[in-house]
């Protein structure tokens, strides 16, 4: 089952990106795992049908930055989108060069794509192409879009506020002997 | 008179429940004493109630997050007083392992008074209804007070 | 819109629900015309935490993804990090991770089917059905420490070795709970009210469920018989024998029935491993290094599959963790099992699905 | 046909199963996680437990006397997870089966662990150093039980000491 | 003159007092205490206290009412008032075998038709009143059932209306409620006459109807519809409804007894009064344990469709069955 799964899904990348594009990885039991890097995010729209097509099931989509703390000034966002196909998983991920990042949409061949893509958009600011229903999903109206590409600034922000007000309090509600007073961690 | 009156009254506790965003570990956990023959809660009067407004002792769980925040509010408005909240999980006192998270908004305490802390991830039923019991302690103190301070 | 149809706010307070979650229903009459899902009452955001703590605090962290499948959670978390950093969890380990698993199973599934009985407001049929799922949490707490966040695995293994005192303890609340199983299925399967309130309702059709993409016992009640255990076998599940429950009716009753038919399942899963348990250590010692590169792992949890992705970039916190729960999936299916429904029929066939807010939003 | 009328006139023969909690104590199994407790004896400072609590229920800070480190876990933010009992190398910190938790609202911030770790003396020069507890030299310390005990500045001139002796020993033999 | 002011003063003491007002009041509180109990027993439960209803009561007057701000707040406070005056009304005029016989000329079926459903009534003033979807959910729900349960009720009214009138000849008193007693004490109770059998069934089925149990929960189903029409009251205003639902409990057992087994213990005069006070209160207990607690701890609840037909297919037709036969056997 596995080698005919694996055979198709390498069929299918093949006939978009050529052959040798997919790398292949297992864990300790056996099963296996497709790597797949597409460079520019229009290729999706002709790995999506092809893939669909074999029956593979979109699993979920993850959409991230390059560089996860903005330091070291690597622009960029990329989308790994996994889908399986009985048993075996495959990644594909999408580099997005634009500013902003858009990408098109793969709800029409993967109904369950809606909830992901929406997802990943309210939280990285991510333009979709052709979503049916881009609205925000999670996301309470009161928050910015895209708070995960100011994850830095919020987390010193917020990371501070509540732990440490909330640490003054425990160390100001205890009745402190004198050797606990003051002093600073 | 009075005082046995709120000493009565005090062994009815209804409870309702508002789960502010929790992982619903404390919220399983609190059907569980609510409602199961093994804690049987309703042996000390207590009767789990579907409406705000029939309540006495309010259980509430999880790190209040944004978008539940005015609901929660709003629900804890339509309380009749007087009432108590019992704080079950450590997620509304500080939050537990979610706070700093961007949506929560760590100290609930701040919205809402938190009358009894039943600290546990999630405490277990035994604890919870060791809170209630708590609950109906400061519950009484208060109806007693109401109370005199009408007549 | 005629006049006759008006709009019933659900939730996200609201009793039937476990959690906040919130439906905008149209309703005509008693029938449901449209439903609209608001969703993001218990997002916290975690995977934003857990992008700022490390590795170690995460496995605590995602355990309270949600309380239910929390052995899951930790448990695939473990896989992903020693996949991307080879370590070779001990086959002791293996083992007990399976236990674990399958405790959680049996009591979650228990909880589900309980909770349908309460929402039939068969109070006693849920008081019983919960009487028994204390059994299996007494275990829980006899053996792991506590009721619902086991705090089983870790990185490179387990933290609770079942030893000679703990392992007939288990074995005790096992003998214990197979008469209650066998005769709760009996109840559900045969009692007329639950009959008359949840067969036909919530139907999904074997097209619908492959559409949707749904998985876990939704799936596996409509004839898609995918199950992660036997698809991809993880820890010691390709060693152990059990069978893959499987339905074609797809409503409401037969996802109960098949929910517990798997608690018997896992009975079976949760004996062998006691037997079969291999000796050896129960987690590595060493302190894993974490090389950058992304991973993928996934597991059964009882609500379907739970899939993680971890990629890190060499720091102590991972760059991006993220992981999607089994109701994210069902979740859309919902808009074809409500379809014109009953008012009386949402709760049910919303708790068919064994919905999981707190995973879904994270 | 009601298969249920069986199990509850079962429930009325058999009687209640309500636990008699809270007219009685309840029962508590010795593995269950309840409340961390932190022995102060055997606390070496080395931090793992905050490092592995995910919950930032621990703080470490410098006490005022300057004489050693206070240590706080605050049970209200406590997840109860047991991460730093398993992680602790000298069961300092460990998980106790107690329960009993619930307090008012008032005692919210006092409901606190804190203890006050007195620094270790370097055993050659005297300078501050993690705490050394008689305990732990016995335990972690076997294997050199002097360098144990000394500041990392002294620790660097032992090992250099000691690797020096063997390696002319070494240079010697094979003369 | 004195005779006027003796009746009325009479009429005042049945509703204030005895058999309506205040003993109705302590054992529907006492029958329902017993109902909590007894469903903690058969669900392994300890259970409330037996007083725990009174508890509830004093409790919910020490409450804040709170009104909400959309709500018509005349219909919102008089809806609890007028199901409780209405029920208090109907409690004084049933009669206890061998106590009571009921205030003469009023204690007719049609009369007991019109006063039966005024808790509804009023459950469905505050429905509609409270201005909350499911409020008004909770109101058209209760009249659907309103609407299924009176059926089987009426039917079964004729019935045993048949049968009575049917023996002495004396069509007049067909529905009188005093009548049909009087012919039970002479015939023996109808609920061991084999023709009545069905009827008296549909009567125990209409019992968990009109009191919303078991599989008719359907109105105040809590996890459904919240607690319907009770959503939005709380304090006093709450206790009323409480003690509204408590009468209601009395009256509609009281009327089992009445049209099923009224049939004293010991012949009236003297110490008997109190004896035959005690059987009845032990036949509306041994009725409250078949028609409400053992139903509601049996059965969950049906959908709204299923309950009305349940009604039509099973309750109405068993009801209609018997009145055949009564009206055959005439």
């Amino acid at each position: 089952m596995n080698e005919i799964a694996k055979k198709s899904i390498e069929l299918a990348v093949s006939k978009v990106l050529g052959t040798g594009s997919l790398s292949w990885t297992s864990d300790v039991n056996g099963n296996c795992f497709g790597w797949v890097t597409l460079c520019a995010p229009e290729s999706l729209l002709s790995i999506a049908p092809l893939l669909a097509e074999c029956g593979a099931r979109l699993m979920t989509a993850t959409a991230y930055r390059n560089d996860k703390f903005g330091r070291m000034e690597l622009d960029g966002h990329e989308i790994a989108y996994h889908f399986d196909l009985e048993g075996v998983v495959v990644t594909v991920s999408v580099c997005l060069p634009d500013t902003p990042p858009r990408v098109p949409s793969i709800t029409p061949w993967f109904k369950n794509a809606d909830w992901n893509e929406r997802e990943f958009a309210e939280l990285y600011g991510i333009v979709l192409e052709g979503h049916p229903n881009p609205r925000r999903l999670f996301l309470d109206k009161g928050l910015d879009a895209a708070i995960l590409n100011r994850l830095v600034p919020l987390s010193t922000m917020m990371n501070g506020a509540s732990t440490t007000t909330l640490w003054e309090k425990v160390y100001a509600g205890k009745q402190l002997p004198e050797w606990a007073k003051g002093g600073s961690n | 008179m009075l005082q046995l009156l709120c000493k009565l009254a005090s062994r009815s506790p209804w409870i309702y429940r508002i789960n502010a965003g929790s992982c619903n570990g404390c919220d399983v956990e609190m059907a569980t004493t609510a409602l199961i023959p093994r804690y049987d809660v309703e042996r000390l009067g207590c009767k789990y109630c579907g409406s705000p407004r029939h309540a006495d002792v309010v259980l509430i769980s999880g790190p209040l997050t944004l978008r539940v925040r005015d609901k929660v509010l709003r629900v804890y408005n339509e309380i009749p007083h007087p009432k108590v909240t019992v704080a079950v999980g450590v997620c509304p006192v500080s939050g537990g392992c979610f706070r700093d998270g961007y949506t929560v908004g760590a100290d609930i305490d701040h919205y809402i008074p938190l009358d009894v802390i039943v600290p546990g991830c999630p405490p277990r039923p035994q604890a919870i209804m060791e809170g209630i019991l708590k609950a109906v302690e400061v519950w009484r103190a208060r109806l007693e007070e109401s109370v005199c301070c009408h007549s | 819109m005629s006049s006759t149809t008006y709009t019933l706010p659900i939730g996200p307070l609201h009793v039937a629900l476990e959690e906040p979650m919130y439906f905008d229903i149209q309703v005509e009459g008693e029938t449901v015309r449209s439903v609209e899902l608001a969703a993001g009452h218990v997002h916290r955001g975690m995977e934003a935490l857990a992008m700022q703590r490390n590795y170690f605090q995460n496995v605590t962290l995602v355990e309270r993804v949600c309380s239910l499948c929390s052995n899951s959670h930790p448990a695939t978390y473990c896989m992903a990090v020693e996949n991307l950093s080879g370590l070779i969890v001990p086959e002791r380990a293996m083992y007990l991770r399976v236990i674990a698993d399958e405790v959680k199973r049996i009591a979650s599934h228990l909880f589900n089917v309980g909770i349908m009985a309460h929402l039939t407001g068969f109070d006693s049929l849920f008081m019983h059905a919960m009487e028994v799922r204390e059994i299996m949490q007494d275990a829980k707490e006899g053996v792991y420490g506590n009721r619902m966040n086991l705090g089983q695995c870790i990185i490179g293994g387990c933290r609770r070795d079942i030893d000679d005192s703990t392992a007939p303890f288990l074995l005790g609340q096992l003998e214990l709970l197979k008469p209650q199983l066998d005769e709760l299925y009996g109840v559900f399967e045969r009692d007329p009210l639950i009959r008359t309130r949840t067969q036909g309702i919530g139907l999904l059709s074997f097209e619908e469920a492959k559409r949707h993409a749904v998985v876990g016992p939704v799936a596996r009640a409509s004839g898609v018989a995918y199950d992660l255990r036997r698809k991809a076998p993880y820890a010691a599940y390709a060693d152990l024998d059990f069978k893959v429950q499987t339905d074609t009716k797809g409503d409401v009753h037969s996802r109960a029935l098949l929910r517990l038919r798997e608690a018997v399942q896992s009975v079976k899963i949760v004996e062998q491993c006691l037997r079969q348990l291999p000796g050896g250590p129960i987690n590595t010692r060493e302190v894993p290094v974490i090389p950058p590169g992304e991973a993928v792992a996934r597991s059964e949890a009882p609500r379907g599959e739970v899939f993680y992705y971890l990629r890190s970039d060499g720091t102590d916190t991972p760059q991006r963790l993220k992981w999607r729960v089994p109701t994210y999936m069902n979740w859309e299916a919902l808009q074809v099992m409500l379809a014109s429904c009953q008012v009386a029929d949402i709760a049910l066939i919303v708790n068919s699905i064994d919905p999981c807010i707190s995973c879904t939003e994270r | 046909m009601l298969p249920f009328l069986k199990i509850m006139l079962r429930n009325l023969v058999l009687g209640p199963s309500t636990d008699p909690f809270p007219f009685a104590p309840a029962k508590t199994h010795e593995n269950f996680r309840g409340c961390a407790v932190h022995d102060p004896e055997k606390c070496i400072l080395c931090g793992i437990c905050r490092h592995v609590c995910a919950a930032g229920a621990i703080q470490i800070r410098a006490s005022q006397d300057g004489s050693g480190m206070q240590y706080s876990l605050w049970h209200n933010s406590c997840v109860f997870c047991g991460m730093c009992a398993h992680y602790c190398p000298t069961g300092a910190l460990t998980m106790s089966n107690n329960w009993h938790l619930a307090h008012t609202g008032a005692e919210m911030f006092s409901n606190c662990i804190s203890n006050l770790i007195h620094f270790g003396e370097c055993a050659q020069c005297g300078a501050k150093i993690q705490p050394r507890p008689q305990a732990i030299i016995d335990t972690l310390g076997v294997r050199s039980p002097d360098r144990f005990l000394l500041c990392p500045k002294c620790k660097r001139q032992s090992i250099g000491r000691n690797v020096a002796q063997p390696r002319s020993i070494h240079r010697q033999e094979n003369l | 003159m004195t005779e006027i002011l003796t009746d009325s003063l009479q009429a005042v003491f049945a509703i204030l007092i005895f058999p309506g007002g205040l003993f109705v009041l302590a054992l529907g509180l006492f029958l329902k205490g017993v109902d909590r109990k007894v469903l903690a027993r058969l669900q392994r439960r300890v259970g409330p206290p037996l007083y725990q209803p009174v508890l509830d009561l004093i409790k919910l007057a020490t409450k804040e009412t709170l009104i909400p701000n959309t709500a018509n707040e005349g219909a919102f406070r008089l809806a609890p008032v007028l199901g409780l005056t209405g029920m208090l009304v109907t409690a004084a005029l049933m009669p206890i075998g061998g106590v009571w016989s009921g205030v003469s000329g009023l204690g007719d079926l049609l009369v007991l038709l019109y006063l039966l459903p005024i808790p509804a009534m009023g459950l469905m003033l505050a429905g509609g009143s409270s201005s909350s979807p499911y409020g008004a959910l909770g109101f058209s729900r209760e009249m659907c059932m309103m609407f299924a349960y009176e059926m089987p009720l009426i039917a079964s009214f004729l019935a045993v209306a048949v049968r009575v009138g049917g023996s002495d000849g004396t069509g007049g008193s067909l529905l009188s409620l005093p009548a049909i007693m009087d012919y039970q004490f002479q015939h023996g109770p109808l609920l061991f006459d084999p023709v009545m059998l069905p009827a008296a069934l549909a009567l125990i089925l209409f019992i968990p109807g009109t009191m919303g149990h078991g599989l008719f929960d359907i109105p105040e189903a809590e996890s459904e519809v919240l607690e319907g029409p009770l959503l939005e009251y709380s304090g006093p205003l709450l206790a009323v409804f409480h003690l509204m639902s408590a009468v209601k409990l009395v009256v509609v057992l009281e009327l089992g007894v009445a049209l099923l087994c009224p049939n004293p213990l010991v012949a009236t005069g003297g110490g008997g009064v109190l004896v035959n006070l005690l059987w009845h209160i032990c036949k509306c207990l041994v009725l409250l344990m078949v028609s409400v607690t053992c139903f509601r701890a049996a059965t969950g609840r049906l959908r709204l469709d299923q309950g009305f037909s349940f009604f039509v297919k099973y309750t109405s037709p068993l009801a209609l069955v018997s009145l055949g036969l009564a009206f055959l056997l005439r």
